[in-house]
């Protein structure tokens, strides 16, 4: 035990580089102000992630660093935390109430998703078919993600989307389900994902098939592979999630607020906005989810 | 195998004492060891109200772990537990939300009581369509209740269309208050879920040990033919288990869903394994016929003892699933040491 | 007080001072035990005496607590039956050991493969299955799946496994339980063949008149210990049960109880297959209250669909089944069972005995509504129900809690015995009661069907020996391909009773 | 259950014929089915390059079905073949980032060759584990295989950190490049993983329809007792079928690296469910002693085809679930259905 106290971090599931970064930045963050820190995962499960919040509160946390599963079933595993008097800071998504956590941390999807929608239409063109990879329905960000995209897109009339599959945000599933949607619209021009695992998946079906050339793929996140593959020419672009940036963020408002009562920042929802990586800032890239400007 | 942990059915459990449960052994001592390691790794562990949150987890597992059982007694196997456990938390939901009638351009709002009740014969149904598919048609139970599972799951997720349903907590303008009673009050500073667990526990192990159905259970999970020429209604136990399970899947879903006020369409995935592990660490043989609550009851504070335990001294998540694992098969494994491997039963 | 072996004729192997403990259970007592070459050798012994333990030690299947064994002079000893049968030992199981899967052929060479260049050399296999179905007068197809068969067809397809081998010895344990009188006739030749190509026989079997038609010698075993040796002219079957039992047995006469009114009426019964080939043809049968009826035939006659139909596992496919005056063909098994009509099957193991349950608990498993009150059963009820019939049945156990698996086959059929008839039944059917039983529980089952219809309860069981027609029983009725062939009273003898079946009559 | 699906045990597979493949029946009429109805809504189904791809996409499942086959003709199940798959996968990745040599201060990049074989041996080893805790410590194959499938993805999410190994096409200068081969390639315009797949399908069913050792698997499945006197190895068998089960997953885990040029610890999660549910489409009986390679494969394909099919005609994911379930539990209805319930035979 150390000086400050526990701090207790939850996020969604370390598999992808994009929460495993998150968790590991706010861990080195605590640490660094003398807190202990436990970093644990929900994978996505609203009841893990209220045994979570449990298992926080009999280990007297200072405070909790949420990644929350669901944006309307996360709201009672965070009132329990707030119930029992630990303050609680939520990255990367929301939740459907405000009031209840001392902060909200998270990119700004919709920006992010205009931003890469645009860098998308740069690349692709604008007329033809495209599909879309989506990614887990109980997440918000894939709606919103989608959202964005469609905004943009819609705007160019002779872009046609022919087709749309959930791919949960995966790899393995963005590799099968970009197999059977080429199948289905042999004609696309090009894939736009909600995040870069599904979008790494869909290239290598098509470099499988043989029409990586023609068909281009943009994702989302700013992951490490990703970002290689963008140097590679294989992926277009990649929207970075400022994930580093907003975990540390939330880390050093916890710490103000167990110190002086107040988080530092006026409003509960902080919206980080997103950067594009394309292949000419690539370099820019020296960690994980860190792009030097 | 033989097995000292089969001997629930009347009779014996009046020879109940200290001495048989420590023979009965395993799933015991398995426990004794994780509360003793984990208190002496975290001050946090062996304290009354950390064991009424972490009974408090267990009663989700526990209560599937019951139904479970009926069905592992009888031959079977539920994959479909997790799978009913979000439909009807879903189910639940969509009623708390009020349930419109277009024709009459109204919007229902049940009270509480009846979204419970109804909830549960939601998930009796599907657990009767296990049975009937199993008894009837004769599917083998992990084809029919794999079908089912998938099949449950789609139709949650349709009907919420992926999404989570909220505000369960009903308002006292529309009378339907209280649904967060079940999983967040306490009655003598017991939580709710737990009671609800020990309540299902004893009218499970009475009904097995006391009751004429109890006895059918276990008869045709031993021998299935012979129960049946020495005037067993089978099916009709068949179908009863697999109700039974469905109808405790719903009682898991609700406790779950008042416990997070909200009800998702992809809560309880894998849950079934777990609720097998627990019935299996309990001493019950996949085999049918041998096994009782005592020991499942066990086996699911193994479980939820040791999860809890593994986050309570902050091992990493990759270290907590290798543990479960590793204890899963440790516990069964003295048990086969125990009683010897060589014997001609195999 | 074991009897020495004297030296006749040539021994082959022999065990010494042979003793087997199961934990508590003594089950061979320090045996001396010999094998003569070129004869046959029988073991006579009461269910639990020991036999199939010797045998199994002899074999290799499994291993003695102490003493020795000695082939051609040479102390031997096996880790397991592959060693034994490459030293020329092998064995046809008490209990049918085939895999059900697979065809006849499958099962003769499983573990024994005849490899040719390309792989299994399915065409040799088939060709020497073929020669020894021939030898046995058989007509099996090997490729036929073991599953198919009936069962007496299953145990020569046991028999014809051992006779593949080429053993020097060769142990049978029972073989002929399923077989017809004919078929045991072949089997019988077949051994005498083997006695004159020098290979030995040990033979089990709880036919004894039958086992005294061939066997050179006689070892009778009693709890663990060997009582009794001698060669064939000096022993009577006198003389094996009183070495076996103590006493002399015998199976009874015909009660004289007051035969009421009709208790069971079949009207015409036809029961089909799967294929939908009347297995029981267009049969009809009434049965008294008080009268004890026996029903012979081959295998394959029917008498299990019979049975089992009138107790409502089959479906008719027309007929009626009537229990005093009271139709009951569209009732449950349950509710026939209420009604008074009960059937004790065939095959305990399979179909009559619960294994993960007590002996206590498998006694009551049929009448659990006679103590139950309201939703729970009543203990004190049950127990005294459990005493009754322990004592009534005269099982030895110690007590209602014991692990079935831990009875002797005798007493495990006396537990399903007295299951139903603590239903208190007012018709009880019984399927084979006999089979694997010895004399002395043969004789006790009887009694107790005797004392039953002397209560008034009608009684219809089926056997396959014609001595147990000639018991008890005041009708006998002879079954041949699904319907009756013919009637007689108790006074007809054993050669009318097989010439009706269809059986031919041996010499 | 009778169940013609079982004949494959030699000597009947001469009586081959339309028409007892017509018999043998269900699967091979559910895929006409499938084929026919995805074909008459979408023009883009009945393609051969459609064909090719689903049969690419078939192949991870059709590996892990015939090692679960194996399993399951021995009476067993096998819950770890999707934690085996991604502890290969992962194993396989970390050899092409190059093991480095502490003591000796190097890096040594294996060739490919080097890579699969011993990716192979590692899968291998798990499957043994697997057979060793069920054979000699007589823990049920359930239970052994659900705490080495807890175990396998721990170690996997333990080895990288949870991260994916991405860069599996190694490098000329490093002489380990041809990783991507397996994924990649065609020969004669079929993917290589088909072609794989339909190497390890000929050979499996070789080995049970013509060697000893498949003879003694199906003895063993029927009747283990009755295989263990007639001087069956039993142990040996059991302990090869799981070993198989390993390293066909392990097979399946180079494939899914190679197709992906990646590998990651959360790889083939719940794929265990497809493939038990291939195998049980495909005829077997879960008792163990019935089923065949044919059947098997037919059961994989129509998994296969009709999650495909749905996704080209553009069902919603949720509707996927449903059907993939439905058409499990009607797969295996008709067979039981066509035979009748209610033979004395149960
Ligand atoms: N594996 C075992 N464990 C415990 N007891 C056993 C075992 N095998 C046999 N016994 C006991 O050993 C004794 C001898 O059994 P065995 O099978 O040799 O009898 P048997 O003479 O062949 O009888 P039967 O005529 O009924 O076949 C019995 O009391 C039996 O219960
Ligand atoms: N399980 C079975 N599968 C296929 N055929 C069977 C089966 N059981 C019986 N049969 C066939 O049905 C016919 C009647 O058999 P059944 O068992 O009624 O005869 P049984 O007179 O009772 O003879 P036993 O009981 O002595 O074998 C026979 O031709 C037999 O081969
Ligand atoms: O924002 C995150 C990332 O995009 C991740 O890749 C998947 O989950 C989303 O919530
Ligand atoms: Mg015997
Ligand atoms: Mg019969």
């Amino acid at each position: 035990a150390s000086a400050e106290g526990l701090m207790t971090i939850i996020v969604n599931d370390p598999a992808n580089p994009y929460w495993f970064t998150e968790g590991e930045v706010a861990k080195a963050t605590a640490e660094e102000l003398g807190y202990t820190a436990n970093v644990a995962a929900h994978r996505g499960d609203t009841n893990t992630e209220s045994t979570l919040i449990d298992t926080a509160i009999t280990n007297k946390s200072a405070a909790i660093i949420l990644d929350p599963a669901n944006a309307d079933g996360s709201i009672g595993a965070v009132q329990k935390a707030v119930d029992a008097g630990i303050p609680v800071f939520l990255i990367n998504a929301e939740i459907n109430q405000e009031g209840l956590a001392k902060a909200q941390l998270v990119s700004n999807n919709a920006q992010g998703a205009a931003l890469g929608a645009q860098a998308w239409v740069e690349a692709v063109g604008d007329s033809g078919n495209y599909v879309e990879l989506f990614g887990a329905p109980p997440d918000n960000n894939a709606q919103t993600r989608s959202n964005g995209f469609e905004t943009v897109l819609s705007q160019y009339p002779d872009l046609n989307k022919a087709g749309q599959e959930v791919a949960n945000w995966d790899r393995t599933q963005g590799y099968q389900k970009m197999q059977s949607l080429l199948q289905a619209n042999p004609d696309i021009i090009g894939v736009i994902s909600g995040n870069d695992e599904m979008a790494l998946g869909a290239i290598a079906a098509l470099k499988e098939s043989g029409n990586l050339e023609q068909i281009k793929v943009g994702g989302f996140d700013g992951s490490p592979d990703a970002v290689e593959a963008v140097k590679a020419g294989e992926m277009q672009y990649t929207v970075l999630q400022p994930v580093a940036i907003f975990s540390e963020a939330a880390v050093r408002q916890a710490d103000n607020f167990i110190k002086t009562g107040e988080t530092g920042v006026d409003q509960e929802k902080q919206l980080f906005d997103c950067l594009l990586i394309t292949a000419d800032n690539a370099d820019n890239y020296t960690s994980a989810f860190v792009l030097e400007q | 195998m033989s097995d000292t942990a089969s001997t629930t059915a009347a009779g014996k459990s009046r020879n109940f004492s200290i001495g048989r449960l420590l023979l009965e052994g395993r799933a015991f001592f398995a426990l004794i060891a994780i509360i003793a390691v984990f208190s002496f790794l975290s001050p946090n562990y062996f304290t009354v109200s950390n064991f009424l949150i972490m009974s408090s987890q267990v009663a989700i597992y526990g209560i599937l772990s019951i139904g479970m059982l009926l069905v592992i007694l009888n031959g079977g196997i539920d994959l479909s537990v997790g799978s009913i456990l979000a439909l009807s938390g879903v189910c639940a939901g969509a009623m708390m939300q009020g349930i419109t009638l277009d024709f009459a351009g109204v919007i229902l709002y049940p009270p509480v009581w009846a979204v419970v009740i109804l909830t549960l014969l939601v998930g009796a149904a599907v657990g009767a369509l296990n049975g009937v598919l199993i008894a009837f048609f004769k599917v083998p139970p992990f084809v029919a209740t794999l079908g089912v599972m998938y099949v449950a799951r789609g139709v949650a997720l349709l009907m919420t269309n992926g999404l989570t349903y909220n505000n369960l907590r009903g308002s006292e303008d529309l009378g339907n208050t209280g649904f967060a009673w079940l999983g967040f009050n306490r009655l003598w500073g017991v939580p709710i879920s737990v009671i609800v667990l020990a309540v299902i526990a004893i009218l499970t192990g009475l009904m097995l040990s006391r009751s004429a159905f109890g006895r059918w259970l276990y008869a045709s999970g031993g021998n299935e033919r012979a129960a049946d020429l020495s005037g067993v209604p089978v099916r009709r136990v068949k179908i009863t288990v697999y109700t039974l399970s469905g109808m405790l899947s719903a009682v898991a879903g609700l406790v779950l869903a008042s416990q997070l006020t909200s009800a998702g369409p992809t809560a309880g995935m894998t849950y079934e394994l777990t609720a097998i592990a627990a019935v299996v660490i309990g001493g019950a043989a996949l085999t049918g016929g041998r096994g009782n609550v005592r020991g499942t009851m066990l086996g699911a504070f193994v479980i939820g003892f040791l999860s809890a335990g593994l986050v309570i001294i902050g091992v990493s998540s990759y270290w907590q699933t290798v543990f479960t694992g590793a204890v899963i098969v440790l516990a069964v494994l003295l048990n086969s040491l125990q009683y010897g491997g060589g014997s001609r039963r195999g | 007080m074991a009897a020495d072996a004297p030296q006749n004729s040539e021994v082959v192997m022999s065990a010494r001072n042979v003793a087997k403990s199961y934990g508590q259970v003594h089950a061979l007592k320090g045996v001396n035990f010999d094998i003569h070459r070129g004869q046959v050798t029988t073991l006579f012994g009461e269910n639990g005496a020991g036999k199939s333990t010797l045998m199994k030690i002899l074999s290799g299947v499994i291993q003695p607590t102490s003493g020795q064994m000695i082939l051609d002079g040479q102390p031997v000893s096996f880790a397991n039956a592959n060693e034994a049968r490459d030293r020329g030992i092998s064995i046809i199981h008490q209990e049918l050991s085939l895999a059900p899967n697979l065809s006849v052929r499958d099962n003769i060479f499983m573990g024994r493969e005849i490899i040719g260049p390309a792989g299994v050399d399915f065409a040799e296999e088939e060709r020497q299955v073929r020669a020894l179905m021939a030898e046995l007068e058989e007509d099996i197809d090997p490729l036929t799946p073991v599953e198919d068969l009936r069962l007496g067809q299953q145990q020569i397809v046991e028999i014809a496994r051992a006779l593949s081998v080429d053993s020097r010895i060769l142990i049978m344990d029972e073989p002929t339980s399923a077989l017809s009188a004919s078929e045991v006739e072949v089997l019988f030749k077949v051994i005498r063949d083997l006695n004159a190509k020098g290979v030995s026989i040990v033979y089990i079997s709880h036919h004894l008149e039958e086992a005294l038609t061939i066997t050179n010698h006689a070892v009778v075993l009693r709890d663990g210990n060997m009582t009794a040796y001698a060669p064939r002219s000096q022993i009577d079957l006198e003389w094996i049960v009183r070495n076996m039992v103590g006493d002399n047995y015998d199976l009874g006469s015909p009660p004289d109880s007051d035969k009421g009114d009709v208790a069971l009426s079949i009207r015409n019964l036809s029961v089909p297959d799967q294929t939908g080939q009347d297995l029981v043809r267009d049969l009809s049968l009434d049965i008294r209250a008080g009268e004890i009826v026996c029903i012979y035939g081959l295998m394959g006659a029917g008498r299990t669909e019979l049975l089992e139909t009138c107790a409502g596992r089959l479906r008719q496919s027309s007929g009626q089944i009537v229990l005093e005056g009271k139709e009951v063909s569209d009732l449950s098994i349950a509710q026939r069972i209420a009604r008074g009509l009960a059937l004790v099957p065939e095959d305990r193991q399979r179909d009559g005995l619960v294994q993960t349950m007590t002996v206590g608990q498998n006694l009551s498993l049929a009448s659990i509504a006679s103590f139950t009150r309201g939703i729970f059963t009543q203990r004190s009820a049950e127990q005294k129900l459990i005493d009754d019939t322990i004592r009534d049945v005269t099982i030895k156990t110690d007590g209602g809690g014991a692990a079935i698996g831990s009875l002797s086959g005798g007493n495990q059929q006396k537990v399903v015995i007295g299951k139903i008839l603590a239903t208190k039944p007012r018709v009880i059917m019984l399927d084979e009661p006999s089979r694997g039983i010895d004399i002395g529980a043969k004789a006790e089952v009887f009694r107790l069907l005797a004392e039953g219809a002397r209560d008034g309860l009608a009684v219809i069981y089926s056997t396959s020996e014609v001595s147990e027609c000639l018991s008890i029983a005041h009708r006998i009725i002879v079954m041949h391909k699904g319907h009756i062939s013919a009637e007689f009273d108790s006074s007809v003898s054993k050669e009318k009773i097989m010439a009706a079946s269809g059986e031919s009559v041996a010499a």
